[in-house]
């Protein structure tokens, strides 16, 4: 993997700080972070919690593909990817993408196109419980 | 052909497991897989997509399939 | 000043984990974090450090018009808005923007019109030193 | 009109002090007051853009000013 991405799969809680460490770069004056958490409702249900799991060897590879993407359309000097795997509460951190660049515009479309791609390309499943029973997401028309 | 197939999401539910024997008659590739579990697994012509990884890649219809590939069901993503 | 909002002008080092905490919220999928640090070089020039001034009263009530501002176009549930005065050294962030929204698109978006709006409208300066010289940032044409 | 007039950032520098005294003679409203000063200090008339605030709004050029009014010269600002 290249040495200026910083991509994992966890099971274990994510760290903002982790990813914002990581990306920071004395040649960039910005950072874009985005933090996808799990919501207390969906289309009118009440979730009670998450449940994601991973292809994991294929979905690290699919993430540094798109890491490698956003640093080919944008002066990216930095970016972490790191997404939780298990069971997860409401309010838990289920993603965090962090992003340096020079000028702020392009960490705010680099940071928007992984987390864009990585819900169209990315081997990950997310099954949702709420009252009266549990869904795998997005896996019906 | 016979393989190992990975299932996750719906899939492992619809396949009764995350690692199942898989074996089926005519064209040893993905086009051939995909038709035979559908008429076996009806279930999954009813889901919004269904790709099939090969070695970890996303794999076209005409992708062959050898007894040593890593063969896995990818239904939709829902990351994030 | 609203409740769901916090907005700070502060003199010591800024913590992207107390925007976020500020920020998290149930009922929310989506968190973006802008931070604005400070790089080692401008224009070509090697830069020492930053020194921000800000004329606190007002650039507090004009951050909280840019929060209402964005909550009135955006469905933003929470943000927070830190800003940085005093000597910065490279690496150290001058600005930390959070904003929480139910939806993904919202939180960039809102948190894009915040930092390009704050560097329009806000009464905070910001000085440059670097080698030979030290100059107001973008006081001449 | 006579005034404790607070500038910031190069204001400050050109003014020499955050905080100056400051009398001009003329009309007494934020135009007034540009006039004088950009008479009395030109590097002011160098600026990228030059605004007043009166009592921390930023104030239009008709905007009348007393003698208790807080007035602030912004220049042009370069936060984050």
């Amino acid at each position: 993997m290249a040495e200026n991405f910083d991509i994992q799969i966890l099971d274990s809680p994510l760290s903002a700080e982790a990813a914002i460490s990581f990306v920071q770069s004395d040649s960039c004056g910005a950072i874009d972070v985005f933090i996808g958490t799990v919501r207390n409702h969906t289309a009118g249900k009440t979730v009670f919690k998450l449940s994601f799991e991973a292809y994991e060897k294929m979905a690290v590879q699919e993430m540094e593909k798109i890491a490698q993407q956003a640093a080919d359309q944008w002066p990216v000097d930095k970016l972490a990817f790191h997404h939780r795997v298990g069971d997860l509460a409401v309010g838990e951190t289920a993603v965090i993408i962090a992003v340096s660049t020079p000028h702020r515009q392009a960490s705010f479309e680099a940071c928007k196109y992984a987390i864009d791609t990585l819900k169209q390309t990315v081997p990950i499943w997310k099954k949702e419980f709420f009252e009266g029973g549990e869904i795998w997401v997005a896996a019906h028309p | 052909m016979k393989i190992e197939l990975l299932a996750f999401g719906i899939t492992k539910d619809i396949l009764g497991g995350r690692q199942v024997s898989y074996e089926w008659e005519g064209p040893a590739n993905v086009e051939g897989l995909l038709l035979s579990l559908r008429e076996k697994h009806p279930q999954l012509a009813d889901l919004k997509s269904l790709k099939v990884a090969v070695n970890s890649e996303y794999a076209g219809l005409d992708k062959t399939i050898g007894p040593q590939d890593e063969v896995v069901l990818i239904p939709p993503v829902s990351g994030g």
